[in-house]
């Protein structure tokens, strides 16, 4: 029963994770919603018996490809910066406050 | 249940608790830095019980050690992690919040 | 004790989801970010449940690996994404 | 090893090289026990990899003064308080109307720079109501969950006892470099 509950609210907010990912407009917010897809994936990973495949994603899906996605965001924004004065590339993140 | 498992639950749920008002905190705090400090103590404190609960059953001490291990770095990882959020959220001018 | 493992664990995968209404809702980048590392030393708590819960020894490799990792993407955020000099947006 | 050829093989400028890289290499054994839970054979790779670690550590940070018996009060003084911590901030996020009062202060440190430092920044995040957030030349500024508390003395107590654990003594405090802008 427990496993049950655990395994179900595990996969229902991996696909809810995933869509929001997917569909958000703000770059950034995408960004973190990748990592902590990343995170329960790795949970998932687990809870199938394959925990060698949830230290590889733990380790390259959350890890190392946040660091790189984010690093790239920091690209693209200082180009937007750069490239214009006010447009649309730039504007993620803190804007919305 | 011996003691120890007695013991060892009373760990875990107090653990539980502070994981909970972790995330309370993070919900309701006003600003970066309040939910910074509700993030790197109470979250460290409930995996510190966790942990705590669980190393008094592992089966050997290199397990108790590896839990140990896996505290310190949490720990360590925090601490510097909020120092720097904090630092940079200053420099950007995020202004504390006063009542 | 095996189901109060699970219980546990189910406990603190739900405050995990709790947790992503702040990654939703904002309002600044830095908070977004600290969500994540809530979720971070959450699944660090949940693996070493679960490892105990089904004697898996493995399962604390990984939660060793999930407490170096929410350090290294921490850090590429501060170095990297959050640098623009712009402090218009943030400042009021 | 090429700091230590470097300034010429004399018998007292590499004894305590020898004497921390001693210590260190049986620090990375334990945790290289730890963390292959104790399995023999691991111990083909577990050898040459503490050898590596120690000489790199000695190269990057070649001596740490501490002293035992200050560790051995710091960390008790550390885990109480660090519980306390938890305890005040989870007791300000369970309660309705959300008790705090949220501040900066500075604090001038007293601490030599370097490890010490580095190691009382990252304590004080951990500390019950107080959050390092910049250091800034010898002044650290503080958020304070809870303005109305006395912090101050806190963190005074706690400067003492890192200064203990590091085996250093604390320099008189210049207030010239804080208080400028709050």
């Amino acid at each position: 029963m427990l496993h049950w509950a655990f395994d179900s609210l595990l996969g229902l907010s991996l696909l809810w994770l995933a869509w929001r990912a997917l569909t958000s407009p703000d770059l950034f917010k995408a960004i973190v919603l990748f990592i902590s897809f990343g995170l329960l994936m790795s949970l998932a990973w687990v809870r199938l018996g394959a925990p060698d495949v949830a230290l590889a994603e733990a380790a390259i899906g959350a890890g190392l490809t946040g660091a790189l996605l984010l690093a790239a965001l920091a690209r693209l924004e200082s180009i937007g910066e750069a490239g214009r004065q006010k447009g649309s590339i730039g504007e993620t993140g803190a804007h919305d406050r | 249940m011996t003691l120890i498992d007695v013991f060892s639950a009373v760990l875990l749920i107090a653990g539980g608790v502070f994981f909970l008002a972790g995330t309370l905190g993070l919900l309701r705090f006003p600003d970066v830095y309040t939910r910074l400090h509700a993030l790197t103590k109470a979250d460290n404190v409930g995996l510190g019980l966790v942990i705590a609960g669980l190393a008094v059953q592992a089966q050997s001490w290199a397990t108790m050690g590896k839990l140990l291990l896996i505290w310190g770095l949490v720990l360590l990882a925090g601490a510097s992690i909020s120092h720097l959020i904090a630092s940079r959220a200053l420099q950007r001018g995020i202004r504390p919040w006063r009542r | 004790m095996q189901t109060l493992y699970f219980a546990l664990a189910l406990f603190l995968l739900l405050n995990l989801v709790a947790g992503m209404w702040r990654v939703l809702r904002g309002p600044t980048v830095a908070d977004r970010m600290l969500a994540a590392q809530l979720f971070g030393t959450t699944s660090v708590a949940i693996l070493l449940l679960l490892a105990q819960a089904e004697n898996v020894a493995a399962l604390r490799d990984v939660a060793l690996v999930f407490a170096l990792l929410a350090a290294v993407t921490a850090v590429a955020f501060v170095r990297r994404a959050w640098t623009d000099p712009e402090t218009k947006h943030d400042a009021n | 090893m090429n700091r230590i050829a470097d300034k010429g093989w004399s018998l007292d400028s590499v004894i305590p090289y020898f004497r921390s890289g001693c210590l260190r290499a049986v620090a990375f054994a334990l945790i290289w026990w730890m963390l292959t839970t104790g399995a023999v054979g691991s111990w083909l790779v577990g050898v040459p990899m503490v050898l590596i670690a120690t000489l790199v550590s000695l190269v990057l940070v070649p001596t740490i003064l501490w002293s035992p018996s200050g560790v051995a009060l710091f960390v008790p003084f550390f885990v109480w308080r660090s519980l306390y911590g938890g305890v005040d901030v989870a007791w300000r996020a369970f309660h309705p109307s959300l008790p705090i009062a949220p501040g900066l202060i500075e604090y001038p440190l007293r601490l030599s720079p370097g490890l010490p430092r580095v190691f009382m920044v990252n304590t004080v995040s951990l500390l019950p109501g107080t959050l390092s957030a910049e250091l800034r030349a010898d002044c650290l500024k503080v958020h304070v969950l809870d303005t109305r508390k006395n912090v101050l003395s806190e963190l005074m107590v706690v400067e003492q006892a890192v200064a203990r654990m590091f085996a250093t003594s604390l320099k008189n405090a210049e207030r010239g470099d804080c208080n400028e802008q709050i």
